[in-house]
């Protein structure tokens, strides 16, 4: 039993130290980015680098008097590495924040830690509803759940498109996205002929095109994640559904800015709906292209970049109006309700939910200047997750 | 009497060849049978289908009268058949103690024990020590095998067998390989065997056939070519013609 | 259907041209190669990297490919395999795996770890229709590309003077050795072909199956199977293998998308369980 | 009744061969020191113990049993799943829910252990790694129980024994996971020094002489298997109850590559080995992976490469200190007495 109660003090006296060290003395601010660089989602985790180091390269390394000090981990993807890292990072390395988590699996599983840290932890590219619900110190600055499906489903519905199968991997954000687009578009007068779920580790979609293709709908709709994506665009074509007058509506995901250009003419005209392309017109997403594209070898930055640059975004905010406090609650409450114009537009930081709100986009695959870009051509102003009330 | 160790028409084929054609053998009970026969007479393949390393393609096999022809080679063994191999199968890794506990202790149904330490097993142990006494392995039992000289590898190859207190022990070449100077101890080991034990020994070696074997068959291209006493089978010309003959 | 059947067939010839090199290492050299999937992507960066950068026509990085996985496959065989002949299968199974994760790695530092995409020429797009079954041209390409592949080593395994040492190196290494047969160049040669072989099929493959630095490891699981299922002892137990996956993932996947991979895998297990040897084992055959 | 001299040294070997040996004891004194000695690495260190116990469940079948398995991850899965499950619906309880669990993926073990009793080292293989596929997908399938792709969320796990909570730098983590290894250990060893253990080790060696000394091997690999597959089980509950989370990926064919190597890396076929292995293994990818988080794995696969093409038998540690002390002089059986080779 004195060991136990030993053990207590020791941890005790250890937060309290690590809190307060932290808040008061310590002149450099560190944040932790766990992210995917190896496995088979390292390129999200390269993205979020990329706008992470953008933001910081444009707006410098201090804020509020405070050094901030950007922390990188690879998780290789996998939860147990993740929540052992983010502790980690907390408990040795001093984080006062945390950032990144690559997928809904891996951001979940920090949850425990959080609550018993209470250290913020903003997330750059899982986009599960639910997530924001698991713990209070969840913010989230990517997508939220099904956002840029709900107006795919309206527009396609205004736009003549009755008749619609869906398909979609196999997972937790393509089963919100599902989710969401059936509902919207079932309200709109829609019909959904077929709902098709392809494994996520999927090599060929032929098969399940074929499908669609005999069901002979008016359009299909698709989520996969970015990097499956082109391999489905070339398929689609190749599998002649364009030719059949089928039409191919999806979530910006599929024609991802980081590889449309390789996609080739295929991709042209594919209508899709996301909040970020590369191609929006602003002074702020300007200078962002430019400044990923000089320090990742002319790379174009995608979604995935753009929640990484308002993750940082969103830290330098909380940290200046808390004047350089680094307690986690305060961060946390300093975070809710915030309102910046981003690359991608203007968002908001919902105060209840803690997640994004912000507007989508609907784009059509065109050439600019030679290469292939997602140039918008509709706003649907500030869309909330439909799944959260 | 029923015979210790019985074959009926016992024929083996591989695709279209036929390597052990139709034969029958009888060996009553503590007898010292040879079978010697050429290179390629099919000596090995008998006793694989004797121990069950192979299966026949039809006939039976009996060991005291029980049809054993669809047992496997593990029930055969508790049946009280035992076999050496030409080539030493030992645990090359573990001393010749621990194979000789591991065999007495299956005997005595101790292997599946998976809680009691094999040092506690003092039954085992005690039989293991005796046994290596008498094999002349007492000195070296706590050493790997691997290390050993042939001619005490050669000795726990038998050694083994005998631990599980066989009614029939078949020896496939007990001297194959042994060097000279150890040859005469193997030799007294096999001479020295249980006299209720049925022994087969295959072998090449003919001096060592007619100093010990009581009675002899002969195999040639499969089948059983003769059968009798050493003075009858020493004395067949035709066996000379083909066998002596050919080995001289 | 007949789509189905067509696009399964495509589908399972691509897989056995990647694969078969892998039955030739197994059953030759009794080793356990998980890193073939190394050489396949091999093959398929050779010709990203051609057609993109260099702008060279994709029926001329087929051969590339072919020659630089082979030539890889060379050199490796000769400075590392060699050595590994005769270890055991745990020491072999690491091995390959320390190899692939060092290519996975090494692929990821030199080409980023995003999806490689290239164009093919207009004449392999698009579709006709035959008989009312959709054929897609690059399909009818890859089975056509492969059926001859399949026949020319069919032939030259049976034909020829290098083929028949060949499989007496399979049957019985010491007794082609007795027979004079050069064995370590026999090896040479066969681990080249199938490494060769491999980079074809990745070179093919990449506008199917994509291509990614995760490539070897993403598609080790069917050409094992296809290898375990078609046994070694022939090329055509792994190809009719092959030819079986193929249809049945497809078809699995167009009737009953919802169960996605459940069926290879149950497919793969039944067999194993009714023929642990494999489809077409031969008695005493490695 | 005073045996004769023979028979007491015959007994006096065995029972000096199953003894603990002074590095055992060393070995443990360390680890329970670095509970306290290194405040900031609990969280690796349980990470240590988890992957050590997979580990050793891997080396009963792999270094004992001789089945190469590829799907180990199968049992280690079903383990942390059903770790999550209890603890949400049954009990928070941790070591109720370790039991439970391990018994759960026991029985999986057992259905499954019939399938590797025959075929060849590639058909075990391709068997195991078929096994954990397909439970893969079943768990990735039946979300409404699993979470489907999101895994488990919202576990809670109550003090051990209703005594121990576990806290934010994972010191209680750690010395649980520590105790149920050493547990586990204990009885792993007592097991592998038995007639059982050693004629399991007679069937891998030799299977031919095993069966002609009677020992029928198939009820045999089921046990060893079974326990394997309990041991696998517990060490999944242990990575659940410790980090309050099951993602999909418990089930990963990487997980199974991974323990393999970690079984290597440490020596197959004496126990310590996956505990060595883990050792290495977690604390270089820790450190290769801050160095450098992109590459890692390239290292890592060198480091494999080399340790084949030098011979893994060489840098086998318990080869290295029985080599150590047969240079020093010591006779060669004490001298050896962790050693093992597998074939």
């Amino acid at each position: 039993m004195a060991s136990v109660s030993r053990r207590l003090f020791m941890t005790g006296a250890a937060l309290c130290s690590l809190l307060f060290s932290h808040a008061y003395a310590a002149e450099t601010v560190k944040i932790g980015l766990v992210l995917p660089m190896t496995g088979p989602f390292a390129s999200t985790g390269r993205q979020v680098e990329a706008g992470v180091k953008a933001y910081m390269a444009l707006n410098g390394d201090t804020v509020a008097g405070k050094k901030v000090e950007v922390v990188l981990r690879d998780d290789a993807g996998t939860a147990d590495q993740t929540r052992r890292i983010a502790q980690e990072l907390v408990v040795k390395d001093g984080a006062s924040m945390l950032m990144g988590f690559g997928l809904t699996p891996l951001a979940l599983s920090v949850a425990p830690v959080l609550a018993q840290a209470k250290v913020p932890a903003i997330i750059t590219s899982a986009t599960t509803s639910i997530i924001t619900q698991k713990s209070d110190y969840f913010v989230r600055t990517s997508m939220a759940g099904p956002q840029s499906a709900v107006p795919v489903a309206t527009w396609a519905a205004k736009n003549g498109l009755k008749r619609v199968v869906t398909l979609v991997s196999d997972y937790g954000p393509g089963i919100d996205i599902e989710k969401g687009f059936t509902d919207q578009f079932k309200k709109d007068g829609g019909e959904i002929l077929e709902a098709v779920r392809v494994p996520l580790q999927n090599p060929d979609f032929a098969p399940f095109l074929q499908r669609v293709r005999d069901t002979k709908p008016d359009a299909v709709f698709v989520f996969v994640p970015s990097g499956v994506g082109s391999i489905f665009m070339k398929q689609f074509v190749e599998r002649g559904l364009r030719d059949a007058g089928i039409k191919l509506i999806a979530t910006g995901d599929v024609t991802d800015d980081d590889l449309l250009n390789g996609m080739g003419d295929a991709a042209l005209g594919v209508i899709t709906g996301h909040f970020y392309s590369a191609n929006h017109d602003s002074a702020e997403n300007k200078a962002f292209v430019a400044e990923v594209r000089k320090a990742n070898n002319n790379m174009r930055p995608n979604f995935m970049s753009v929640g990484g640059y308002d993750a940082m975004a969103l830290a330098y905010a909380a940290l200046k109006k808390t004047n350089g406090d680094t307690d986690g609650t305060k961060l946390v409450e300093a975070m809710k309700g915030m309102a910046w114009t981003s690359p991608r537009g203007p968002i908001t930081i919902d105060a209840k939910t803690r997640d994004i709100v912000q507007d989508i986009y609907m784009r059509e695959v065109k050439k600019v200047d030679g290469e292939l870009y997602n140039v918008e051509f509709a706003t649907f102003p500030k869309v909330r997750d439909p799944n959260t009330p | 009497m029923t015979p210790a160790l019985e074959t009926r028409a016992l024929v083996k084929r591989f695709g279209g060849l036929v390597v052990t054609n139709d034969v029958s053998l009888s060996i009553r009970p503590g007898a010292r049978h040879a079978l010697i026969g050429p290179n390629g007479a099919g000596k090995t393949t008998i006793i694989n289908l004797l121990t069950g390393a192979l299966t026949p393609s039809s006939g039976r096999i009996l060991i005291g009268g029980e049809d054993i022809t669809e047992a496997s080679p593990f029930a055969r063994v508790k049946k009280g058949m035992a076999r050496t191999f030409q080539i030493n199968q030992l645990f090359d890794d573990l001393t010749p103690l621990e194979s000789m506990v591991l065999a007495v202790g299956e005997r005595l149904g101790h292997g599946t024990r998976f809680w009691r330490s094999l040092a506690s097993d003092s039954q085992a142990a005690a039989e293991a020590a005796d046994i290596l006494e008498r094999f002349r392995l007492a000195d070296v039992m706590c050493l790997p095998t691997r290390g050993l000289p042939y001619g005490k590898q050669r000795l726990l190859e038998i050694a083994l067998a005998i631990a599980l207190k066989p009614k029939v022990l078949l020896l496939d070449e007990p001297a194959a390989g042994v060097p000279e100077e150890d040859r005469h101890e193997v030799l007294a080991i096999v001479r020295d065997l249980p006299s209720d034990v049925t022994v087969v020994l295959i072998e090449h070696d003919m001096d060592l056939v007619f100093s010990f074997a009581d009675r002899i068959s002969v195999l040639a291209a499969g089948r059983l070519f003769a059968e009798g006493s050493v003075a009858e089978i020493s004395r067949d010309p035709e066996v000379k013609a083909i066998y002596l003959g050919d080995a001289a | 259907m007949l789509t189905i059947l067509f696009d399964g067939i495509a589908y399972g010839m691509l897989l056995f041209v990647l694969a078969c090199g892998l039955a030739v290492t197994l059953g030759l050299m009794n080793f356990v190669n998980l890193a073939h999937g190394a050489f396949a992507m091999a093959g398929g960066y050779v010709t990203v990297v051609l057609m993109n950068r260099y702008g060279i026509s994709f029926y001329w990085c087929l051969p590339a490919a072919f020659l630089f996985s082979a030539a890889l496959g060379a050199v490796l065989e000769v400075t590392l395999y060699r050595r590994l002949y005769a270890a055991s299968h745990l020491d072999q199974v690491l091995f390959s795996i320390g190899l692939v994760f060092m290519a996975v790695a090494g692929v990821d530092f030199f080409m980023g770890g995003q999806q490689q995409l290239i164009s093919l020429p207009p004449e392999l797009s698009g579709r006709f229709n035959l008989l009312g079954a959709d054929i897609g041209r690059y399909r009818l390409f890859i089975i056509v590309l492969c059926a001859l592949l399949t026949i020319a080593l069919q032939t030259t395994l049976t034909r020829t003077r290098i083929g028949s040492q060949l499989r007496a190196a399979v049957d019985d290494g010491r007794v082609a050795r007795g027979l004079g047969i050069n064995v370590s160049v026999i090896f040479v040669l066969t681990f080249a072909l199938g490494s060769g072989l491999a980079g074809l099929g990745g070179a093919l493959g990449v506008e199917l199956l994509g291509l990614d630095p995760n490539f070897p490891l993403k598609y080790l699981i069917y050409f094992m199977i296809v290898v375990t299922i078609g046994g070694t002892s022939s090329i055509t137990g792994p190809f009719l293998a092959a030819l079986l996956l193929g249809i049945a993932d497809v078809a699995g996947k167009y009737y009953l998308p919802s169960l996605g991979a459940f069926i290879i895998y149950a497919v793969m297990i039944a067999f194993l369980i009714l023929r642990p040897n494999g489809l077409f084992f031969r008695e005493g055959g490695r | 009744m005073s045996p004769l001299p023979r028979q007491a040294l015959a007994s006096a070997f065995l029972r000096r061969k199953a003894r603990w040996k002074p590095l055992e004891y060393g070995f443990w004194i360390l680890a329970l020191g670095a509970a306290f000695a290194l405040p900031s690495q609990q969280l690796l260190l349980s990470e240590i113990a988890i992957l050590a116990l997979f580990a050793m469940s891997l080396d009963l079948i792999v270094g004992y049993a001789g089945i190469l398995s590829l799907g180990h991850a199968a049992f280690f899965g079903v383990g942390a799943y059903a770790a999550g499950l209890l603890s949400l619906h049954l009990t928070a309880e941790p070591l109720t829910g370790l039991i439970l669990s391990g018994a759960i993926a026991g029985l999986l073990g057992l259905a499954t252990s019939y399938l590797v009793l025959r075929g060849s080292d590639l058909t075990k293989l391709m068997t195991t790694f078929g096994v954990s596929m397909l439970i893969s997908e079943a768990a990735n399938q039946a979300a409404w129980l699993t979470g489907g792709a999101d895994g488990l969320s919202g576990i809670l796990i109550d003090p051990i024994a209703g005594l121990f909570e576990f806290d934010l730098f994972g010191q209680t983590g750690y010395l649980y996971c520590l105790t149920v290894l050493f547990a586990a250990l204990v009885i792993a060893r007592r097991i592998v020094h038995a007639p059982f253990g050693l004629s399991l080790k007679a069937i891998k060696r030799n299977s031919r002489r095993a069966a002609m000394l009677g020992i029928s091997p198939n009820r045999r690999i089921v046990v060893i298997y079974t326990l394997s597959a309990v041991y696998a089980g517990f060490a999944g509950a242990l990575l659940t109850q410790t980090t309050s989370f099951v993602s999909p990926d418990v089930l990963a064919f990487h997980r199974s590559a991974d323990v393999l190597l970690v079984l290597v890396l440490g020596g197959v076929g004496y126990l310590y080995g996956g505990v060595i292995g883990a050792v290495i293994f977690t604390v270089l990818r820790a450190w290769l992976s801050v160095v450098t988080p992109q590459y890692w794995m390239f290292w890592i696969g060198l480091v494999l490469v080399a340790l084949v093409l030098v011979g893994r038998d060489r840098i086998n540690p318990a080869r290295l200190t029985a080599w150590v002390r047969t240079k020093t002089g010591r006779a060669a059986p004490s001298a050896a007495p962790l050693a093992k080779e597998e074939a």
